[in-house]
C-alpha cells in the first residue's frame, strides 16, 4: 500500500516531545491546563459551588475518554468512529454491576454465579477488561481495512451495540439505567463531589502519563511508523497489524474506564453514551484540541464542554454558535487549540 | 400567602435537535401562565437539553447546585426524565412533569417530590384501545417503534382493548420509510390500524400511507396528531381519530382563556404540549399561593390538592401523583383555512388511571 | 409470494432513494477525497427549499427546480468559503469542519423556518397508486423515484467514466498539484463538482421530502445510511454506490418484515416482533461489517 | 522566451533558492545542472508556481508568471514532466494522455507512435505501470498539452538504455523541430551534445552559465562532482 | 549450489492477462553482486516484491539461508535478514532521517512490545542507526525530516534503512536513480565494499554501474530470464543488445 491509495487520515504529528518542562511554551501550556482544571474546582468547592466541581469532573472524564481515542486516532492513525462503544460499555458495566448489587441478583447465573458489585475497583477492572476484549474483537476485524473503510466499520460495530442496548429491555432499553447510589471505594467517600473529582482527575493524569510514556517507548516508535508508512515498518521487520491492534485495545481500555466513571458521575447510563453522536463528539474534542497532541483532548474537552454550558444558557440557537466557533477553529487555528496555544509539534 | 420569598423554577427542555417543537410549546405554554399570573417573584430559568440524557443530567445539577432552584420541570422525553428525576427528587427538589410519564416513575420508583401534571405514558394508548373496542373494531393491527415507550404504548393499548389484535409491528426508531410495513398491513386482514409514531416518524408514515391505496381507518394517540404535525402531514391526516387529554376546542372557561391568550401571544394554535406546559405552571402557581417550596411538606400537600383551573376541565392526582383524568377523542378534519385541524368528538374514557399506581409505595 | 415481490420492489425503491444521496456523497468523497458530513445538510436544504417554494407557488415542479438550485447554490457557496481551504488538510479537519457545518445549517434552518416540520406532498399528477402486472398496487410516486434513481445512476456513470470532465475530476483526486501544473483550473472544477454533489443531495431531499417529514435534522439518518452504502459499494465507485444502495435497501426492507416472522417460529408474537426488529435494526451494520471483513475495500473497490 | 531573474524561494521557513538566473530563447535547449539538492527542481517548481518564488522575476513571453496561478502558467504554454513522474494512478494510460491534452501538433497517435509501449498498455491503470512505463507516460502527457516550452525534470531516470536512447532521440527530434526545452538530467554524456546552453546551480544560486563546450573538467569537477 | 544465501525457484506471477514473472529461478551467493537488468516493465520490481513478500507469487519457492520463506509475511522475512529498497522512496516523511533508520534497528533487536523505556536517547538504537547513516554519508542530515530532503537524498536514506537491518541479503531496486554522478560514484564504491558483508541483488538501469559492479548479470525480458552471465557475456549477447542495451 502506498501513499497515493491510502489517504492519510491523521495529520502528521511526531512523537510527543519530552515531558512538560518549565522552560518551553508547550510545557507551560500543559501545566497551565492541568492547574486550571485542578484549582478551579478546588476553589469552587471551598466556596460552596458544588456545581462547578461536578462540571470539572465532567470535563475531566470527557477529556480522559478523548485521551483514549487520541491514542488510536492521533498516534495510531486509526480513525475510530466507534469509540462510544467502549465509553458506553464502561458506563454499562458500572450501571449493571450497581443494579445487581442493589437488587442482590447475580449479573450472570451461569457457568459461575457472578454477583453485582458496587465497588469501584471491581467495576473499573471489569470495565477495562471488557472494553479491551471488545476492542480486541472489533479491532481484529476492523484493522483489516484502512482509511475511510476503517472509520465506517468501527461505526458499524458501535451501531450494532447501540441498537442492541436500545432494544434490550432488561437494562432499561432506551430509557437507560439509573445508578441510585454512587459506587463506592474502601475508606473514601465517593459521594463527595470533590473526592469524586479527584478520582477522575487522577484517572486523567494517569492516562496522560501512560500515553506519553507509551509513545516514547519502542512500541510508540513502531506505532508512529505504522501510522506514517506501514510498508516501511513491515520492510523494517515489524508487522504493523499487531502493533495497531494492541494500541487500539489500550485506547479502548482508557475510554472504557472513563465511561465507567462517567456513569457514576451522572448516576445514570443510557444508550446515548453508545450513540454515534457520542463517538462524533469525542472525535470533535480530539480534533478541536489538536490531533496527536498529548494535551489536545484536555484542551478540546475544556473548550467544548464550556461552550456547551455557556452558550446553552444564552440562546436557544446555541448550537449555531458552537458550529461557528468550531468552524473558526478548524479554519484558522490549524493544529487545534494546542497548536494555537503551544505552537506546532516538531520532531526531534 | 407566602409571597415574601422569591421562587426559582428550573426548566430543562428540548429546544434543539429532534423533537424540539414539543419543548418549545411546553416552554411557551408554561411562560404564558407565569406571565398571566402577574407574579414577579417567580423566576423561570430555561435551558436546552438537546434531547440528550447526560446533558439534561448535568443541567439539573447546574440548576440545583448553582442556581438553587426550588422546582424543576420541562423534560419532554421519558429517557431524559429517567436520567434526571430520580436523583433530583431524592435530593429534595420538586419535579413537576409537563410531559413524560414513564411507568417506572408512576410505579416502582415513584417519589413524594415527583408530580406529573400531564399523563402517564399509557393513558392515551389505553384510552384508544377502550374506544376502539367500544366502536366495534375487532381486528386492529397495531404498530410502534421498538423502544421502551413504543412497547409500553402497545402494551397499554392491549390492556384496555381487551381483545386479540391481528398483529403487532415494531418499527425502528427514526425510521423514515414505511413501505414495507404498509405492505404488511395491506396483506393482513385487519379492520383498523392503531399506531404510535411520535414526531417525524408519524409524518412520514401518514404521507406514505395516503398514497399506498390501503383503506383502513386510522387511530392513534395525540402525539402523532398535534396541530403542528397534522399541518405538515396535510390531507393525509384527515379522518384519523386520536386520543388526547385536551383539545383546543374543549369547552371550558380556563381553556377559552388559554387558547385565546396563546394565539395572541404566539400567533399559532396551541398544541397539547402547550396546554400541558400551561397547566403545569398553573399547578405550581396554585401551590405557591399556599406554601413556599422551602416548606416541603406544606408545598407538597398544596400540590396534591391540585387546586387550579385546568384547561382540561377536571384534574386530580392519584396516589402516585399522576393525574386521574378524562381522555378525549378527536378527529382530524379540514379546518376553515383548508388546513387539517383536530375536532373534539367526545370522551373516550372517563377518569382513567394508570395501572402502575398499585406498585407505588410512598 | 406477492408480498415478497412487493417487498422486493420496496427494497429496490428504498435503494434508489439511498442511491440519490450516496451518489453525490461518493462523488465528493471518493473523487475529491473529502469527507463531507454536511452532505445531509444539502439534503435538508433541498427539501426545505422545495417545500417552501411549493407552498408559495403551488407547483411541486417549480419547487423541485428551486430545491435543486438552492442546494447547488449553497453547495457552491460552502465550497468557496469553507471546503476550498480543506482539501490539502488532513481528513480529520474536514470531519470537524463539516460537523460544524451540520450544526450551522441545522440551527440556521431552525432559526429561519422554526422547529415545526414543513408540509410537502407529491404533486397530484404523481399521487395515488397503479396496479402493476400481477395485480400488485403500488404508489406511482415511488415508481417515479425508482426511475429517477436509475436515470441519475446512468448519467453519473457516463459523466465520470466517459467524459473529459470526469477524467479531470479523478485526476485531481490523485494529484491536485499536477493537474493544475498541466493547465486545468482545478479550483473551479472542484467547486463545480461539489455543487453537483450538493444538487444531487438536494434532489434526493426534495423527492424524498414529499414522502417524509421535512424537518430539521432530517439529513442525519440518511447521511449515515449513505455512508454505509458507499462503503459497502466501494468508495468513489458510482457503480458500487448503486449496487450498495440496492443491497442495503433490499436487506433492510426484507429484514424488517421477515425477521419478526422468522422469530415467531420460536417465540410469542410480541417477543418475536421485539427481537426481530431489534436485529433488523442492526442488520445493515452486520451486513457492512461482514462485507468489509471479507472485502476490506468494499464490493466494487474503485481504482483497482 | 523564458526569463528567470534573481528568484529566491522558501520551503516554509527554510530557504532553498538564493538567487537563480536562467533564460531560454525560442528554439533553444537549456540544460539546468548541479549536484543533488542544489535547487534544480525547486527552480522548476517556482517557474510553474508550485512553490512560488518570494522575490525576483519570472517572465514567459509577455506573461509575468509570478502573478499567475499554476494552471494559467501551463495554459500560457509551458509543459511539465515532473520529477518522480507523478502520473495519475487511478486513470488509464489513455486517460492520462487525454486528460490535459490541448490541440496542436502532438496527438494521441503521435505520442503512441513515439512510445509504442504506451499503446500496448492503453487501458491499464497508471498505478500498475512499471517505473519506466510511467516515465514515458509522463513525457507523453506533457507533449499532449502541446507546450511551447517543455520542461523535463529527470525525464530519463530509471529507463532502460534502449528506451533512454529512444527518448534522447525523441528529444533531439523535438529540438530539430524547434521545440524550446528546459531540461534537467544527470546523464551528461547524452545531455551535453544536445544542449545549447548550460546553467549550473550550486546551493540555490546560479553559479555558471555558458555553452556546453566551455564546460571544462575543472568546472565539472567543481560543480558537478565528475 | 547449496550455499546460496537466496534461492528463487520457478517464481510465477500473473496480473490478469499479463504474465509479470515467468518461471524465474535465480541464486544469490555470498560475496557477490547479482545484477538484474531488463527493459522497463520486464517484471524486475515485481520479482523483488515477491521476494520481499509484498506480492504473493502464484507458484514457486523462495529460500533464504536454507529456510523456505515463501509463505512468510513481509515483516517476518525482514527479520530473517531480507533488506530492500524501493524504486519509489517509501519513508515516513515527517520523521527525521535518524528515526526512519532507527525503526529498522529496533526490529532487529527484537520485539517492539516494550511500552516503558523511552526510545529517545536509547544508545542501543541510536548507535547502529548512526553507523548506517555514516556509511551513506548522511550524518549531516540525521535530524532533518525526510520531507525536507531532495530526491537524491531520499534514495540514500532508503539504502541506509536497508543496511541498518544488517541483512543477509540485500535487494536494491534502482538505488542509483536520481543520484548525481558524484552520488552514484560514491554508492558504487560503497556497494563494492558492502558485497563482502552481504550479497546484493541489484536492479539498475545505469549500465556503467552495473558493468562495473556486477559479478553476474541476469537479464529479464517479459517476465522470463533470457540471459545469464558475466558482464562481458551479457554485453556481447545480441538478444540482450536488442531488447535492452541498444547500441
Ligand atoms: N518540500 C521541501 N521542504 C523543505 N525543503 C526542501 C523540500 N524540497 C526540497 N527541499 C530542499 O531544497 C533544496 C533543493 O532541493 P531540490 O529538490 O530543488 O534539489 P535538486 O537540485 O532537484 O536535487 P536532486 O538532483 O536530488 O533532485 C534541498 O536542500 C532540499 O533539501
Ligand atoms: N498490480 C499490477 N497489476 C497489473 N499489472 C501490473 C501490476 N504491477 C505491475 N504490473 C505490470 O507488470 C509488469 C512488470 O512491472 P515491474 O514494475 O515489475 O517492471 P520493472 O521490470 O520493475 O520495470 P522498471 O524497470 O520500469 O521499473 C509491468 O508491465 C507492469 O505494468
Ligand atoms: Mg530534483
Ligand atoms: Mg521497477
Amino acid at each position: 500500500m502506498n501513499k497515493s491509495d491510502t489517504p492519510t487520515l491523521a495529520p502528521q504529528p511526531g512523537l510527543p516531545a519530552p515531558a512538560a518542562s518549565w522552560h518551553d511554551r508547550k510545557g507551560l501550556v500543559q501545566i497551565g491546563l492541568l492547574a486550571v482544571l485542578l484549582l478551579v474546582p478546588l476553589a469552587a468547592y471551598f466556596l460552596g459551588h458544588i456545581y462547578y466541581v461536578n462540571l470539572a469532573s465532567r470535563i475531566t472524564l470527557v477529556a480522559m475518554a478523548a485521551v483514549g481515542l487520541n491514542l488510536a486516532i492521533g498516534y495510531g492513525g486509526m480513525v475510530s468512529f466507534g469509540h462510544a462503544a467502549y465509553f458506553g460499555l464502561g458506563g454499562y458495566v458500572a450501571g449493571i454491576s450497581a443494579y445487581h448489587a442493589f437488587d442482590f441478583t447475580p449479573v450472570i447465573g451461569w457457568p459461575v454465579a457472578l454477583p453485582g458489585s458496587d465497588s469501584m475497583l471491581a467495576i473499573w477492572l471489569a470495565a477495562i477488561l471488557l472494553c479491551g476484549l471488545l476492542a480486541l474483537v472489533i479491532g481484529a476485524i476492523s484493522l483489516r481495512t484502512t482509511g475511510v473503510y476503517f472509520i465506517m466499520i468501527t461505526l458499524a460495530f458501535a451501531q450494532m451495540i447501540y441498537y442492541f442496548a436500545n432494544s434490550w429491555p432488561t437494562y432499561g432499553g432506551e430509557d437507560g439505567l439509573p445508578i441510585y447510589l454512587r459506587n463506592s471505594l474502601p475508606i473514601i467517600d465517593t459521594n463527595d463531589a470533590l473526592t469524586f473529582f479527584l478520582i477522575c482527575f487522577g484517572g486523567l493524569v494517569l492516562s496522560l502519563a501512560l500515553t506519553s510514556r507509551i509513545m516514547k517507548s519502542r512500541f510508540g516508535a513502531a506505532l508512529t511508523m505504522a501510522r506514517l508508512n506501514d510498508t516501511r515498518l513491515a520492510t523494517a521487520g515489524i508487522a504493523p497489524y499487531p502493533i495497531r491492534l494492541v494500541a487500539f485495545v489500550i485506547s479502548a481500555m482508557i475510554t472504557g474506564l472513563a465511561g465507567a466513571l462517567y456513569a457514576d458521575l451522572n448516576g445514570f447510563v443510557s444508550p446515548t453514551m453508545l450513540s454515534w453522536h457520542m463517538s462524533g463528539e469525542l472525535m470533535v474534542i480530539v480534533i478541536l484540541g489538536g490531533v496527536g497532541r498529548l494535551y489536545g483532548p484536555l484542551a478540546g474537552a475544556i473548550l467544548f464542554v464550556m461552550m456547551e454550558t455557556l452558550l446553552g444558557g444564552l440562546t436557544e440557537y446555541w448550537k449555531l454558535f458552537l458550529g461557528l466557533v468550531l468552524l473558526f477553529v478548524v479554519l484558522f487555528a490549524k493544529h487545534g487549540v494546542m497548536g494555537w496555544l503551544a505552537g506546532r509539534e516538531r520532531h526531534e | 400567602a407566602a409571597q415574601a420569598q422569591e421562587v426559582k423554577i428550573g426548566m430543562i427542555t428540548t429546544l434543539s435537535g429532534g423533537g424540539s417543537h414539543l419543548g418549545v410549546d411546553v416552554r411557551d405554554g408554561f411562560l404564558l401562565a407565569i406571565e398571566r399570573s402577574g407574579r414577579d417573584d417567580v423566576e423561570v430559568l430555561v435551558q436546552d437539553d438537546g434531547n440528550r440524557p447526560d446533558l439534561a443530567r448535568s443541567l439539573s445539577n447546574e440548576f440545583m447546585q448553582r442556581d438553587n432552584v426550588d422546582i424543576l420541570t420541562g423534560i419532554i422525553f421519558s429517557n431524559l426524565a429517567m436520567a434526571v428525576v430520580p436523583a433530583a427528587v431524592r435530593q429534595g427538589t420538586f419535579y413537576i412533569s409537563p410531559n413524560a410519564g414513564p411507568s417506572d416513575l408512576a410505579g416502582r420508583m415513584c417519589h413524594e417530590n415527583y408530580f406529573n401534571a400531564a399523563y402517564q405514558n399509557d393513558n392515551l394508548h389505553g384510552a384508544m384501545g377502550a374506544y376502539m373496542r367500544e366502536q366495534g373494531y375487532e381486528r386492529p393491527i397495531i404498530m410502534a417503534p421498538n423502544y421502551p415507550a413504543g412497547t409500553d404504548a402497545l402494551a397499554g393499548f392491549k390492556h384496555l382493548y381487551e381483545g386479540e389484535v391481528v398483529d403487532e409491528i415494531y418499527t425502528q426508531m427514526g425510521q423514515t420509510d414505511y413501505a414495507a410495513e404498509i405492505a404488511q398491513i395491506r396483506a393482513s386482514d385487519a379492520d383498523s390500524l392503531f399506531f404510535f409514531l411520535p414526531g417525524g416518524m408519524g409524518i412520514s408514515f401518514m404521507k406514505q400511507w395516503e398514497n399506498s391505496g390501503v383503506d383502513l381507518p386510522v387511530f392513534g394517540a395525540a402525539f402523532s396528531f398535534d396541530e403542528i404535525i397534522i399541518k405538515a402531514v396535510g390531507s393525509a391526516a384527515i379522518g384519523a381519530m386520536n386520543t388526547s387529554l385536551w383539545a383546543y376546542d374543549l369547552d371550558n372557561e380556563a381553556n377559552h382563556a388559554f387558547v385565546e391568550a396563546f394565539r395572541d401571544a404566539y400567533d399559532r394554535t396551541p398544541t397539547l404540549y402547550a396546554a400541558q406546559g400551561y397547566d403545569t405552571a398553573n399547578l405550581i402557581l396554585s401551590a405557591l399561593e399556599k406554601a413556599h417550596p422551602d416548606d416541603k411538606d406544606a408545598f407538597r400537600e398544596a400540590l396534591r390538592e391540585a387546586d387550579f383551573d385546568s384547561v382540561r376541565g377536571k384534574f386530580r392526582f392519584g396516589p402516585n401523583h399522576h393525574p386521574i383524568q378524562d381522555i378525549f377523542v378527536r378527529e382530524v378534519v379540514e379546518g376553515d383555512d383548508g388546513q387539517p385541524t383536530n375536532r373534539l368528538v367526545g370522551i373516550a374514557v372517563e377518569d382513567i388511571q394508570d395501572v402502575y399506581h398499585t406498585q407505588c409505595q410512598m | 409470494m406477492t408480498l415478497l415481490i412487493e417487498q422486493l420492489i420496496n427494497g429496490l425503491q428504498l435503494g434508489t432513494m439511498l442511491f440519490l444521496m450516496a451518489s453525490g456523497l461518493t462523488l465528493v468523497f471518493g473523487v475529491m477525497g473529502l469527507i463531507n458530513l454536511a452532505h445531509g445538510s444539502f439534503y435538508m436544504v433541498g427539501a426545505y427549499a422545495t417545500a417552501s417554494v411549493t407552498a408559495a407557488t403551488g407547483s411541486f415542479f417549480i419547487g423541485l427546480a428551486a430545491g435543486l438550485a438552492a442546494a447547488a447554490a449553497v453547495g457552491a457557496l460552502v465550497e468557496l468559503i469553507v471546503i476550498r481551504r480543506l482539501y490539502h488538510r488532513p481528513h480529520l479537519d474536514q470531519v470537524l469542519a463539516t460537523f460544524a457545518l451540520i450544526l450551522i445549517f441545522s440551527e440556521g434552518t431552525r432559526w429561519l423556518f422554526g422547529s415545526s416540520p414543513l408540509w410537502l406532498n407529491p404533486p397530484a399528477l404523481l399521487s395515488g397508486s397503479v396496479t402493476l402486472p400481477g395485480g400488485l398496487r403500488y404508489p406511482i410516486y415511488r415508481l417515479v423515484l425508482i426511475a429517477v434513481g436509475v436515470a441519475v445512476a446512468v448519467g453519473m456513470y457516463f459523466l465520470i467514466t466517459r467524459t473529459r470532465l470526469g477524467m479531470r475530476i479523478r485526476a485531481g483526486e490523485s494529484d491536485r498539484e499536477m493537474i493544475g501544473a498541466l493547465g486545468v483550473n482545478i479550483a473551479r472544477l472542484y467547486t463545480l463538482v461539489f455543487a453537483m454533489g450538493a444538487a444531487l443531495a438536494g434532489l434526493a431531499g426534495a423527492l424524498v421530502g414529499a414522502l417524509q417529514s421535512v424537518q430539521v435534522g432530517m439529513g442525519e439518518p440518511v447521511l449515515i445510511l449513505a455512508f454505509v452504502v458507499i462503503v459497502i459499494g466501494g468508495i468513489g465507485s458510482i457503480k458500487g454506490a448503486l449496487y450498495g444502495a440496492i443491497l442495503v435497501g433490499v436487506v433492510d426492507t426484507l429484514g424488517r418484515v421477515f425477521l419478526p416472522l422468522f422469530f415467531r417460529q420460536f417465540m410469542s408474537p410480541s417477543e418475536a416482533a421485539g427481537v426481530g426488529s431489534a436485529i433488523a435494526a442492526m442488520l445493515i451494520y452486520i451486513l457492512m461489517a461482514v462485507i468489509l471483513a471479507f472485502k476490506p475495500k468494499g464490493l466494487f473497490a474503485a481504482n483497482e | 522566451m523564458l526569463n528567470v531573474t534573481a528568484i529566491e524561494t522558501f520551503y516554509g521557513p527554510s530557504q532553498a533558492l538564493f538567487g537563480v538566473d536562467l533564460s531560454v530563447q525560442p528554439g533553444e535547449m537549456v540544460a539546468l545542472m548541479g549536484r543533488n539538492g542544489m535547487g534544480k527542481t525547486t527552480t522548476i517548481r517556482s517557474i510553474f508556481g508550485l512553490t512560488p518564488a518570494r522575490s525576483g522575476s519570472i517572465t514567459f513571453e509577455s506573461h509575468d508568471l509570478r502573478r499567475l496561478p499554476s494552471y494559467r502558467i501551463a495554459q500560457a504554454g509551458l509543459g511539465l514532466v515532473p520529477e518522480g513522474r507523478r502520473c495519475f494512478p487511478n486513470l488509464s494510460v489513455r486517460e492520462n494522455l487525454l486528460v490535459t491534452a490541448r490541440p496542436g501538433l502532438w496527438s494521441l497517435e503521435r505520442v503512441e507512435a513515439l512510445f509504442p509501449r504506451l499503446a500496448e498498455r492503453r487501458t491499464q491503470m497508471a498505478r500498475t505501470l512499471s517505473g519506466g512505463e510511467q516515465q514515458m507516460l509522463a513525457i507523453g502527457r506533457a507533449l499532449m498539452t502541446n507546450p511551447r516550452l517543455l520542461v523535463l525534470d529527470e525525464a530519463t531516470e530509471g529507463l532502460a538504455p534502449v528506451i533512454r536512447q529512444e527518448i534522447w532521440a525523441a528529444i533531439r527530434e523535438l529540438k530539430a523541430q524547434g521545440q524550446s526545452t528546459l531540461i534537467v538530467d544527470k546523464s551528461l554524456t547524452e545531455l551535453l551534445p544536445v544542449a545549447d546552453r548550460c546553467t549550473i546551480l550550486e546551493k540555490g544560486r546560479t553559479v555558471w552559465t555558458g555553452e556546453p563546450d566551455a564546460l571544462d573538467d575543472a568546472l565539472r569537477d567543481r560543480y558537478l562532482g565528475v | 549450489m547449496s550455499d546460496a544465501v537466496l534461492t528463487l525457484a520457478n517464481l510465477n506471477k500473473r496480473f490478469g492477462a499479463l504474465q509479470a514473472t515467468r518461471d524465474v529461478s535465480l541464486d544469490l551467493y555470498p560475496g557477490e553482486i547479482h545484477a538484474l537488468i531488463g527493459p522497463n516493465g520486464a517484471g524486475k520490481s515485481t520479482l523483488i516484491g515477491q521476494i520481499a513478500g509484498n506480492l504473493k507469487p502464484d507458484a514457486g519457492r523462495i529460500v533464504l539461508a536454507g529456510r523456505d520463506i515463501t509463505s512468510l509475511s513481509v515483516a517476518q522475512r525482514a527479520r530473517l535478514g531480507l533488506g530492500r529498497s524501493f524504486q519509489v522512496s517509501s519513508l515516513a516523511e515527517p520523521l527525521t532521517v535518524k528515526r526512519n533508520v532507527m525503526i529498522a534497528v529496533q526490529a532487529l533487536q527484537g520485539h517492539s512490545f516494550r511500552f516503558w523505556k523511552p526510545v529517545h536517547h536509547d544508545e542501543r538504537l541510536l548507535a547502529p542507526a548512526m553507523e548506517a547513516l555514516e556509511r551513506m554519508a548522511l550524518t549531516h542530515r540525521t535530524d532533518t525530516p525526510v520531507a525536507e530532503l531532495s530526491h537524491g537524498e531520499r534514495r540514500q536514506v532508503e539504502v541506509a534503512c536497508a543496511l541498518a537491518l544488517k541483512p543477509r541479503a540485500l535487494l536494491l531496486d534502482e538505488p542509483m536513480a536520481g543520484l548525481g554522478p558524484e552520488g552514484s560514484a560514491r554508492l558504487t564504491e560503497l556497494l563494492e565494499a558492502l558485497k563482502h558483508e552481504v550479497p546484493i541483488l541489484l536492479i539498475e538501469h545505469d549500465m556503467d554501474a552495473v558493468f562495473r559492479l556486477a559479478d553476474r548479470i541476469s537479464v529479464l525480458v517479459a517476465g522470463g530470464v533470457i540471459a545469464h552471465g558475466d558482464s562481458a557475456a551479457i554485453r556481447a549477447n545480441p538478444q540482450v543488445r536488442e531488447a535492452y542495451l541498444g547500441d
